[in-house]
């Protein structure tokens, strides 16, 4: 399925600026709104954009859905993994907050411009839920799109 | 350990149930112990007697499971033709059915306070 | 089952619904705000995020979180099960 | 009273997502329906976490004018939003895929034929 | 080295997730090491799950406050309602859970003999680890709106897992009336849960029952609450997904989806008992409307399981009727308040709880037995198979007299409880629950007839007995069955006496979280 330059064009053009306003989101997410799901879905909107742009047939030659599944697994576990990684104190204990490691500092009461470097787990949850966000939104429209051109839903 | 318990107003004990049953099974072989001995296998007389035809063949004679409890339903017919107009594989007919249980609680719950 | 009672149906518990929520606080003035202030007043130096959304998303509530990734989860491999005759090349 | 507008905003929209499900006969459409019925959830969630003239709870570059907490609105319900939301995403989803097969099984997408278990 | 021990309700959750998420990856291995892994997943929750209920039969209500410096510590020093999380695990929630993870343990094992491998199945057991992570989510949470979201995990994975078979056309259809029945009943839910936070600005179950006052939303989030939860109960007149789902899920989904209605089951008698119990507005009324309905689904669901040509929509059916029967005991406890023959009801309902989801789960094992050696489901098509299947034969049996309630199996035993409890609120009800149980023996007669016994069909010449791991999984459940029955006594005792008192008592559970600040 070819669809026109225009589209082609913009959306080639187009991706790389949302797909960066996607990571901005899912990196800030613990000083900015947004987070890993927000951003999660921008970024799967930007890969959402190259299928319309391309069409499935062309995405589905590059990129498996195998593959995705893969990726939001990792994400998933990921998630699992900094949960467990309290448990010495609790489930989903936030052990890197406070702590003057990475992530460790704590921000001023009030008001403040914003330190990327505090927050503890968060923006490591962020960052995979983002992964695993990005995996499964983008396999569920491939292969919505896939099925669809596959059953002759849609004539090339 | 306790086994036999209490309903409120009676108690139930497998154990002795068991041993009820045994025992009617007991007299039930006593009483058919009682029965005729010259009965002899192998002979003309365990066939069933069709009245004098020959017996048909087993695959006939099975009574498929649609057919079974046929005067059942006759009787309640118009029950059952109620109960399949109600059961219509309908999706918005059980949506429905949530709706008006939900408003049948609703005049339930506010007509209490 | 008939148009007219699903009808009625509808509008008796459209007149349960709407008078209960006129019957709820009044809109923007909560009265019991507890467990927000709370976190309002302690999410920064608890969990170090100036968000305090994120920090009930991913510390406070962080479970209901993770049981959301899981939905997400679900439904992908819902998906790829229910499709797995195409999805599969 | 008339400060509860919002909330009656919300609960329509989810009584008109109900109407949707009972009264349409597509199933795209019964999907729309729940959607809507979703959003109207959500709204009553965020409508349900504003406080008079507040902001959102985010300390970045907060102006200094502000009170906290009293001028902040509460940050629970908007996680409980976000959280209902990816989970409205994922029944939509597995909801239009079974949808796609109902349709290449059965040819249509009218309810009325989609009866075959009944009785 | 932690103490792994206290953790134990955060890794119930855990393990099964991180086995479902792990699952895809080993399935693209190898099938053998991916059966295996699950089952050792699944056998590890029961193991756990055992030691769990070990310490709250002995050490009273467990609490778990997610992220919290101590598990124990439900609320911060500085307020005295609680901000986190919490699992709280009393006597009914460790009943519903032991119930969870043995059925989740014999649907695996079926599973791997029953669903014939192909490929892209891997996702079939991670959707099933995901149902019972599920259904272990709802049992054990004490937060509102946890419980919300561990039912859409249970709604989403069982619709996708009711259409496992997609061969059948039909599948498809009961999947989306089920996925939509159940995302509605969740949604108003939700609503019900907005209702509640935007009065008390909490979202923990014991919180809101100390500080509930009835004001007019309460009584709507009732109502929503009730009706969402009943609907996924199955209750009549609500009940009509039911056979649509148990008639076309592979008959392994079917007895898990079997637990995930249970549970929603366990999340009504939770709310109605606890979250609304300890209060001065009683909930007789209530009570008699459940028990209204109840009559309504064990009347609908014995007689139009008669009148069924199909063998899995028939015990559909008579499951109807099954939740029909508990709810009349439970109900009967909700309307009478705990009194003397209250707390008997309550003890019937909550122990046939167990009995049906072991009987009528045995006999759908059974069908997909004969299901999987003829690939007939059709009544008028099978006869004489107890020649070619006697232990699936047996199973069958044994799974018939349990189901109809025929001495001395165990539901009988569970089924005289809620007779002569319900005998003393209106003697009609109790008389009508034995002509529906009469009923149903008749119906199973019938099946059992029709499928096992008259002459060898010629369309089933070759049909052999099933393979090793669904007979053991269903003489796990006979066995089972044959226990409970002989030693009902023992049972109540130990397990089921615990729940009712869990559920007759609701302020236990409400201090310790409010008293729980350590």
């Amino acid at each position: 399925m070819s669809e026109s330059k225009i589209i082609k064009t913009i959306s080639s053009i187009a991706f790389p600026f949302v797909m960066i306003y996607g990571l901005y989101v899912i990196l800030h997410g613990h000083l900015t709104p947004g987070g890993g799901f927000q951003g999660g879905a921008i970024v799967a909107s930007a890969c959402v954009l190259l299928l319309a742009g391309y069409g499935s047939r062309e995405i589905a030659k590059r990129i498996k859905e195998g593959q995705l599944s893969v990726l939001e697994s990792i994400g998933a576990l990921g998630f699992v993994s900094l949960a467990l990684l309290g448990i010495s104190t609790t489930f989903f204990y936030n052990f890197l907050a406070g702590s003057h490691s990475i992530f460790g500092r704590i921000p001023p009461f009030g008001s403040n411009p914003g330190d990327l470097n505090t927050a503890g787990l968060l923006p490591l949850m962020n960052i995979s839920v983002g992964i695993k966000v990005i995996a499964g939104l983008f396999a569920i429209v491939m292969v919505l799109a896939f099925v669809t051109w596959k059953m002759g839903g849609r004539k090339q | 350990m306790e086994i036999s318990i209490s309903t409120g107003s009676g108690f139930w004990n497998p154990i002795v149930w068991l041993i009820a049953l045994l025992i009617a099974l007991l007299i039930t072989y006593a009483i058919r112990s009682l029965g005729r001995k010259d009965y002899k296998r192998g002979k003309e007389q365990i066939k069933p007697f069709l009245s004098g035809n020959a017996e048909e063949d087993v695959e006939k004679l099975h009574t498929k499971g649609d057919n079974l409890y046929w005067g059942f339903r006759q009787s309640l017919a118009g029950y059952y033709k109620l109960m399949q107009k109600i059961h219509s594989g309908d999706l918005r007919d059980y949506v429905v059915w949530f709706v008006v249980i939900l408003v049948i609680l609703s005049f339930v719950v506010f007509g209490v306070m | 089952m008939n148009k007219t009672v699903s009808a009625c149906a509808l509008a008796l518990f459209a007149v349960f619904l709407v008078a209960s929520v006129l019957m709820l606080r009044p809109f923007g003035e909560p009265e019991e705000t507890t467990m927000d202030d709370y976190i309002i007043g302690n999410a920064q130096n608890e969990t170090g995020a100036n968000n305090a959304v994120t920090s009930v998303v991913f510390d406070y509530r962080g479970f209901d979180t993770l049981g959301e990734a899981t939905v997400l989860f679900t439904a992908v491999a819902g998906v790829l099960l229910v499709l797995r005759r195409y999805a599969h090349e | 009273m008339i400060y509860n507008i919002p909330f009656i905003a919300a609960i329509s929209l989810v009584l008109i997502g109900l109407y949707t499900l009972i009264f349409k006969r597509n199933l795209i459409k019964m999907i729309i329906g729940i959607t809507i019925m979703e959003s109207g959830v959500n709204l009553f969630l965020i409508t349900l976490g504003y406080r008079k003239e507040s902001v959102a709870p985010i300390f970045t570059a907060l102006p200094s004018s502000t009170t906290i907490p009293d001028k902040m609105s509460l940050p629970v319900p908007q996680a409980l939003t976000l959280t209902s939301i990816v989970i409205g995403v994922a029944v939509l989803a597995l909801m239009l895929a079974i949808a796609v097969q109902i349709y290449r099984r059965y040819g249509t997408l009218n309810v009325d034929k989609i009866r075959r278990l009944r009785g | 080295m932690i103490d792994l021990f206290e953790h134990i309700p955060a890794l119930l959750i855990a393990v099964p997730l991180l086995g479902a998420f792990l699952t895809p990856l080993l399935g693209k291995v190898n099938k053998n090491a991916r059966n295996i892994w699950v089952l050792l997943i699944l056998a590890l929750t029961a193991a756990m799950s055992f030691l769990l209920a070990q310490d709250v039969y002995t050490n009273g209500i467990k609490l778990y406050t997610f992220g919290a410096d101590i598990p124990s510590l439900t609320h911060p020093d500085t307020v005295s309602i609680p901000v986190r999380i919490i699992f709280e695990i009393d006597g009914m929630s460790v009943f519903m859970l032991l119930i969870s993870v043995i059925i989740g343990f014999l649907a695996a094992l079926y599973s791997i003999s029953f669903i014939k491998d192909e490929n892209g199945i891997e996702r079939y057991y991670t959707l099933l680890l995901l149902l019972i992570t599920g259904m272990i989510g709802m049992e054990l949470t004490g937060d509102l709106f946890n419980f919300f979201v561990f039912i859409e995990i249970t709604s989403i994975s069982a619709a996708a897992l009711i259409a496992t078979m997609v061969d059948r056309e039909q599948s498809f259809e009961a999947a989306f009336k089920y996925l939509v029945l159940s995302s509605i009943g969740a949604l108003f839910l939700l609503l019900a849960i907005g209702f509640l936070y935007g009065q008390y600005d909490a979202l923990n179950i014991a919180t809101i029952a100390s500080s509930m006052q009835y004001t007019f939303a309460d009584r709507m989030a009732l109502v929503l609450i009730i009706g969402a939860l009943a609907l996924k109960a199955g209750l009549a007149p609500m009940h009509m997904w039911m056979p649509d789902a148990y008639g076309e899920a592979p008959p392994s989904v079917t007895i898990a989806v079997m637990a995930a209605t249970l549970a929603s089951l366990y999340g009504l008698i939770r709310m109605c008992f606890t979250l609304y119990g300890s209060s001065i507005f009683n909930l007789s009324v209530i009570g008699a409307l459940i028990v209204a309905m109840a009559m309504i689904s064990i009347i609908i669901g014995a007689t139009m399981a008669l009148i069924q040509s199909n063998l899995t929509r028939a015990i559909a059916y008579a499951a109807v009727a099954e939740i029909g029967y508990m709810l009349l005991g439970i109900g009967t406890a909700l309307h009478v308040g705990i009194n003397e023959f209250g707390e008997t009801a309550l003890t019937g309902g909550i122990f046939h709880i167990f009995n049906d989801v072991l009987d009528v789960g045995l006999l759908f094992l059974a069908t997909g037995a004969v299901i999987y050696a003829t690939n007939e489901k059709s009544l008028s098509n099978l006869g004489g198979l107890a020649r070619k299947m006697k232990f699936t034969t047996i199973f069958f049996l044994i799974g018939l007299l349990a189901a109809a309630g025929m001495p001395p199996m165990n539901g009988f035993a569970s089924k005289i409880i809620i007779y002569e409890s319900v005998y003393r609120l209106n003697p009609l009800l109790s008389i009508g629950a034995i002509l529906a149980s009469i009923l149903m023996l008749a119906i199973f007669v019938r099946i059992f007839y029709s499928v096992f016994l008259g002459p060898e069909l010629p369309n089933l010449k070759n049909v052999r007995e099933v393979p090793k791991a669904m007979l053991i999984s269903m003489a796990i459940i006979s066995m089972l069955i044959i226990i409970f029955g002989l030693f009902p006594g023992y049972v109540i005792d130990n397990l089921v006496a615990p729940a009712a008192s869990a559920l007759a008592n609701p302020e236990s559970y409400i201090n310790a979280v409010l008293l729980g600040g350590a």
